[in-house]
């Protein structure tokens, strides 16, 4: 029993860092209907920030909480800066382009950021600080439950769900549903469809660097690679969880961290990321929208 | 028809000034090319690029003393992204370029990709990380030696501590399900069932770059397992004994060269304390690999990365026995690199038959205070 | 007169919405029968659910290509459908942007010819034969039609009408007996719709093709067909010739609402 | 060009990438040795290389948004292969001619290592075009296409390892095996759409690389399996020299041969319904095209030359393991086909050598290459999204009917 509840534990904890960054794909793609692969590197780029600027501010002798503030802000707000560019190079002047070249663009873009930051960093693993602070919960069961942990999750759903806020109940979300649903529409009532647009990649940007803060200081490493696995599974998250709605991505995230986490537990790590696709693909088929996703029924 | 006639009138035209030029002889004052491949891009750009300083600074200091032979050493460096397909290509250019003698390839499976291609321009080559036992032990690549332990010889190092020193008697084995990890983990499957003397109680591959692995940290738990034998590199391993360590498992860790890397404790920190790891003999008191270390700190600003002492002796036991054979004849020089000894970082080398170095020691290493420690 | 077309107690339901309700038409040889009702009455869902596009959620469709044989269609997928006999257009346009007119036309081709992979690849003889058979049959639609100066063109780059009236010549390549056309006039001018109202009867008349049509241009639908049905909320309203439905007070009520009923 | 306006606009994007290069560009940390290293020159090379390239930047946006296109590849190549598509004879064969002169007589010219390079660019081109026909003609998108790749490379090297069969016996099979998995990957991804589909079939991809990674009693694992023999020709024995020669020009064989398959297929009944129903799959559906079959077709047939190459690719190498058959292969693939235009035979062969040559000969860049590639893609796509040489459709020959060449 307490074996199965580790996995689940842990399951969801993995599944909360594939939520969060889920999150960036299903936005972009209910917006624009682009699987931005460039996603899993503002993630990685999110989490090199925040080394960097957390090792600097070490060096200039600033306390551990303003530390672990400052350098978290800024990579917020870089990994937003990144989006927000990507988009504009990348993905704007290709609206009404064959629905093929953007993805090409986004391939492109990622293996453009990944190199970028492998010469001007360094292609070693590099450790990363400890950003989430540990205290003391449930001290009896930490080999279970532990505080890192708690705040992965915890964050992820305080994430879902000021962003269901969001997009449900303000004047940008409202916005965001529209361009969503029919852009020419979005934009004849007077909806500035591209600012819109860079909004979404801004959001999406800053859940993807909280997830790659959170997850480089669980693990306590990380290289100019790791976005890409990230992404991929990420990505695989928000279409199990039904692509373009917010809660599905969330949902999927954590089906997906389940999945692997009692693969691996019941049956073996070998075969961990089979089971992931695997379902990914029996899902597909008996339900093709996704866990959460709305049936498009198509127009004639 | 005419256009055939054509082409292959061209075509005879063509070949006779090919074989003109090939067969004129080059003069001996030409430099003497030594090629460096490995991944220098991608993902395991960090396994590759400490060959190619170590061959730079090398035969930089080769070429200042006034070269080999009254030759200068010429470098020529390719990238082989650690891919098989890539290997052959950047073989073969080499291979066109009339590359003397290789230093490389990095990866196991991209180096068996090149052999072929070398052998049959009768070119040597000695890498400093490939550690496939079938690379020396087929026999079907007599142009190949390594300055690096195979991977069985370390899998039975690793075994025989685990059973004759720490006298374990359930071991869970880990692998990266990477090249060099599943063979090395392959080998110590194979040891601890032969033995008979301790059970294999979990035997798994994990997922390098995974977000999490903590549901195979669990699995260690409950297998009950002693210790774990790992089979692979530092960034799983530093994430594995992390986890372990902060689930408060103290389960003992066994792991290979690839962890054995100065950047494993410094990544996983007090966590690491404790954990063995096997590697080449200590040879920090080595003078010439104190000085292969300070020449690297000097020219490049940094300490050495993986497989630097390695590629270091490698290079340094190829023009050894360019030198001592006096020729680059493939004959000749394979002979030299069997029979000269040649002091190296790594303490005096030959190869044995097969390709393999006799003089690098293989030891059991454990981290205390920080430092790999070697255990006699 | 045969029937040609029976639909017995259709109905469709998307999820709480009954979108056709008890739905009964029968269409007989020869004939051109209009559909008419107020948006969202159900008219195109029926052509969905005839043509295959939708399973539909209750009653029998059934198909009769000659006398003595009657297919039940439901459920079965369009392609077959189509090669049973009765093809449908599109209401917004649907054709192949990027295709010449002539390709577009060929496609309708497919149903009615059968040369494989290895034929494309050795391109013997039957393959060439039918090849040119196709090519000549599309040509000669295309020109009855009268867009046979377009032959070369991209379909994208068609004016609207002539994208109209292409849409009709590749429902004909398909060889049907019986043509749904999805508000072919929609959108046209008058000159064109007059063009349109010659074309339907001459497909009528000279290939013998039953036309069933969803129009709301009343001039169009009183001058050419036969028939009329008129639908609201997915159910059948009223039936009959022109004269005696242009009079018919639930009709003007569907249409106009309760005040206008003398 | 150079008014204030411009030059305020290009300072903004300057100082705008500046700050965004700022942590990655200008400061690297040594965490571990805790140093951290200030790198101001990069700043100042980042802002005037970016204030620079904002004016190019906007120029050729402005060129391809006022509708001229003028980027030059578009207008040499695109007038010169509708030429050839209309059959002008002189052209069409003196570019043959040049072309195949070219191709027989490169290996006698070039070293061996450019004969290798340009097998391996031949492979490209036969696996972009099998793609192309998934892609490219039925609009299917296809993210996992190495696996068929590997099913072909792996069969070889295990039917030999086990069997002993030669080359020329496996080629057939691994075409056979290829479209048995294109139809079994194809069965139960019907029913998905654009993205879902692009995303069960790079799902596909990795279960198959997975399994050959993990199942060491099949398929030993990622040791891989080396000492694969290269093709022989009635049992003689090459050098390594005759071996590459050799399989370059079996390599061209089999170009040609695709490329004549391929232009082929899309003239044909079946080539037509697949770009139908890339064009509307409802509307191909209800005019009488069946979509499952189609869509099977596709599937296969891409599959069979991925399964060709496959074995051709586990000859040349002599070495295959599961490392070479990722999903950076599948989207290198998808990229000739794009790149050079979907759809179109002469763009899939422009496009393969494009991004095969490229990384190969910016070996010089070594360490830039990949940034490099990775910006070219963003670019072309940018600048050309229509890929090369975008796919012009057939006329045909109708007798005595004036103006039939009608062209946008």
């Amino acid at each position: 029993m307490e074996y199965f509840l580790q996995l689940l534990l842990g399951g969801l904890t993995r599944g909360s860092i594939y939520a969060l960054i889920a999150l960036g794909y299903t936005m972009v793609y209910g917006i624009i209907e682009l699987i931005n692969f460039a996603h899993g590197e503002i993630y990685m780029i999110g989490a090199f920030t925040a080394l960097i600027m957390s090792s600097v501010l070490t060096l200039y002798g600033f306390n551990e909480v303003s530390i672990i503030v400052l350098s978290s802000l800024i990579a917020l707000i870089y990994s937003s800066a990144y989006g927000f560019t990507v988009e504009k190079i990348a993905y704007k002047p290709l609206r009404g382009a064959p629905r093929l070249s953007p993805l090409i663009s986004a391939i492109g873009m990622s293996i453009f950021l990944q190199n970028y930051v492998l010469l001007a960093q360094t292609s070693d693993f590099l450790p990363f600080p400890t950003l989430i602070p540990e205290f003391n919960f449930m001290k009896n069961y930490e080999h279970v439950f532990g505080s890192t942990e708690l705040v992965i999750v915890v964050t992820t759903v305080l994430v879902m769900i000021l962003l269901t806020i969001l997009i449900k109940f303000t004047k940008i979300g409202r916005a965001m549903r529209a361009t969503a649903q029919d852009k020419k529409m979005a934009m004849l009532v007077g909806i500035n469809v591209n600012k819109i647009i860079s909004v979404t990649f801004i959001i999406g940007s800053v859940m993807a660097a909280i997830g790659g803060i959170l997850i480089a200081s669980h693990i306590g490493q990380i290289n100019f690679y790791i976005g890409f696995i990230a992404g991929i599974k990420a990505f695989t998250a928000a279409v199990l969880g039904g692509i373009g709605s917010i809660p599905g991505a969330v949902l999927g995230g954590f089906v997906l961290g389940w999945t692997e986490s009692f693969a691996t537990g019941y049956v073996s790590s070998d075969y961990e990321d089979v089971f992931a696709f695997a379902l990914l693909v029996l899902i597909l088929i008996f339900r093709p929208e996704g866990i959460l996703g709305k049936s498009s029924s198509q127009k004639v | 028809m005419k256009c055939m006639m054509n082409t292959s009138l061209l075509t005879c035209i063509l070949m006779v000034v090919m074989t003109v030029t090939l067969s004129c002889t080059k003069p001996e004052s030409q430099p003497l090319k030594v090629g460096v491949a490995g991944p220098h891009s991608g993902d395991l750009a960090s396994y590759g690029l400490p060959s190619v300083k170590a061959a730079e600074l090398v035969i930089n200091e080769t070429n200042d003393k006034g070269g080999i032979l009254g030759r200068r050493i010429e470098l020529l460096i390719e990238d082989d992204v650690c891919k098989p397909e890539l290997a052959t290509n950047t073989a073969t250019k080499l291979v066109s370029q009339s590359v003397h003698i290789v230093l490389g390839h990095i990866c196991s499976g991209a180096t068996k990709a090149a052999l072929g291609i070398y052998k049959d321009s009768n070119v040597p080559v000695i890498s400093p990380s490939a550690t496939n036992p079938d690379l020396t032990q087929s026999g079907d690549y007599p142009n190949f030696f390594r300055t690096i332990a195979s991977d069985d010889a370390q899998a039975k190092l690793e075994v025989d501590f685990a059973l004759d020193v720490l006298k374990l008697k359930k071991i869970a084995v880990l692998h990266d399900k990477g090249d060099y990890g599943k063979g090395l983990a392959e080998f110590v499957k194979g040891f601890i069932e032969n033995s008979g003397r301790a059970e294999l109680v979990l035997y798994e591959g994990i997922t390098p770059g995974a977000v999490d692995y903590s549901a195979v940290v669990q699995k260690i738990n409950l297998s009950g397992a002693d210790a774990v034998i790992f089979g692979g590199y530092h960034p799983e391993a530093s994430k594995i004994v992390m986890l372990m360590r902060k689930k408060k498992m103290d389960t003992i860790f066994i792991s290979d060269d690839g962890v054995k890397d100065i950047t494993f404790i410094k990544i996983a920190g007090e966590y690491a304390e404790g954990v063995y790891a096997t590697g080449p003999k200590d040879v920090s008191m080595n003078p010439l690999a104190v000085k292969a270390n300070e020449a690297h700190k000097k020219t490049y600003g940094s300490d050495p990365g993986a497989f630097f002492l390695n590629a270091y002796a490698a290079a340094q036991a190829l023009l050894n026995a360019i030198e001592k054979s006096g020729s680059t004849d493939y004959a000749k020089v394979t002979h030299a690199l069997r029979t000269e000894y040649v002091e190296t970082p790594l303490g005096k080398i030959r190869f044995d038959d097969k390709g393999d170095a006799i003089g690098v020691g293989f030891s059991m290493f454990q981290v205390k205070h920080g430092r790999y420690v070697e255990i006699n | 007169m045969r029937t040609i077309l029976e639909i017995n107690k259709l109905s469709m339901d998307f999820g709480g919405l009954r979108a056709l309700d008890n739905f009964d038409l029968k269409m007989n040889e020869g004939e051109i029968v209009a559909l008419i009702g107020p948006n969202g009455a159900g008219k195109t869902t029926l052509f969905n659910c005839a043509t295959g596009i939708y399973a539909p959620s209750g009653g029998d469709i059934f198909l009769s290509p000659e006398p003595d044989r009657k297919i039940r269609i439901n459920s079965l997928k369009p392609n077959i459908i189509t090669g049973k006999g009765m093809i449908r257009t599109f209401q917004n346009i649907r054709l192949f942007p990027n295709m010449t007119v002539l390709e577009n036309v060929m496609i309708g081709r497919h149903c009615r010819t059968s040369s494989g992979i290895l034929g494309a690849i050795l391109r013997n003889d039957s393959t060439r034969k039918e090849e040119s058979g196709i090519v000549d049959h599309s040509y000669k639609i295309l020109e009855k039609i009268g867009l046979n100066h377009f032959v070369s063109e991209l379909a994208r780059n068609l004016p609207y009408g002539a994208q109209k009236k292409l849409e009709i010549a590749r429902a004909l390549a398909t060889e049907p007996f019986l043509l749904l056309l999805d508000e072919p006039a929609a959108g046209l001018n008058a000159r064109e719709t007059k063009e349109l109202d010659t074309l339907i009867a001459q497909i009528r008349d000279e290939e013998k093709i039953s036309i069933l049509l969803i129009e709301h241009d009343m001039k169009l639908v009183m001058s050419i067909s036969d028939r009329i049905v008129v639908m609201d909320y997915g159910r059948k309203i009223a039936e009959g010739p022109p004269d005696e439905i242009r009079i018919n007070p639930v009709v003007i009520k569907a249409y106009l609402g309760e005040e206008f009923v003398a | 060009m150079l008014n204030v306006s411009e030059m305020k606009k290009s300072l903004l994007v300057s100082i705008w990438f500046m700050f965004l290069t700022f942590p990655i560009m200008v400061i690297r940390v040594n965490p571990i040795e805790k140093i951290v290293e200030w790198r101001w020159g990069n700043m100042f090379l980042v802002g005037i290389g970016s204030f620079i390239l904002s004016f190019i930047w906007r120029y050729f946006i402005r060129q391809k948004e006022s509708g001229l296109k003028k980027v030059e590849m578009g207008e040499k190549i695109i007038p010169f292969f509708e030429k050839l598509r209309s059959g002008d004879s002189i052209y069409l064969r003196s570019l043959c001619m040049t072309l195949s002169c070219a191709a027989a007589v490169f290996p006698f010219v070039f070293s061996t290592y450019q004969t290798t390079i340009m097998t391996t660019v031949l492979m490209y081109v036969v696996l972009g075009l099998g793609l192309n026909i998934v892609v490219g003609l039925a609009g299917l998108l296809d993210l996992g296409y190495v696996a068929f790749y590997a099913v072909g490379a792996y069969s070889y090297a295990l039917l030999n390892y086990h069997f002993g069969l030669g080359f020329w016996t496996v080629l057939p099979l691994g075409a056979v095996l290829g479209a048995f998995f294109g139809i079994l990957l194809g069965f139960p991804v019907l029913r998905l759409r654009g993205d879902y589909l692009a995303i069960v079939t790079l799902g596909f991809g990795e279960i198959i690389r997975l399994v050959l990674e993990n199942w060491n009693e099949f398929s030993f694992g990622p040791s891989g399996i080396a000492n694969i023999p290269r093709p022989s020709f009635l049992g003689i024995q090459f050098s390594l020299q005759q071996a590459t020669v050799y399989q370059y020009f079996l390599t061209i064989g089999l170009a040609l041969c695709t490329i004549f398959v391929v232009n082929r297929l899309q003239d044909s009944r079946i080539g037509r319904a697949w770009i139908a129903l890339r064009e509307d799959e409802t509307a191909c559906q209800a005019m009488g095209v069946d979509k499952v079959r189609t869509k099977l077709r596709a599937f296969a047939l891409g599959a069979t030359w991925a399964g060709m190459v496959g074995v051709m690719f586990a000859a040349k190498t002599t070495f295959i393991n599961p490392a070479s058959f990722t999903f950076i292969e599948s989207a290198l693939i998808l990229s000739i086909v794009v790149l050079g235009g979907m759809g179109s035979v002469p763009g899939v062969v422009i496009g393969a050598c494009i991004l095969i040559l490229l990384p190969e000969y910016l070996r010089a860049f070594t360490e830039f290459r990949m940034l490099l590639f990775g910006a070219i893609l963003v670019l072309m796509m940018v600048f050309r999204p229509q890929g090369i040489i975008s796919n012009v459709r057939r006329t045909y020959e109708l007798k005595g009917v004036p103006g039939r060449t009608l062209r946008d």
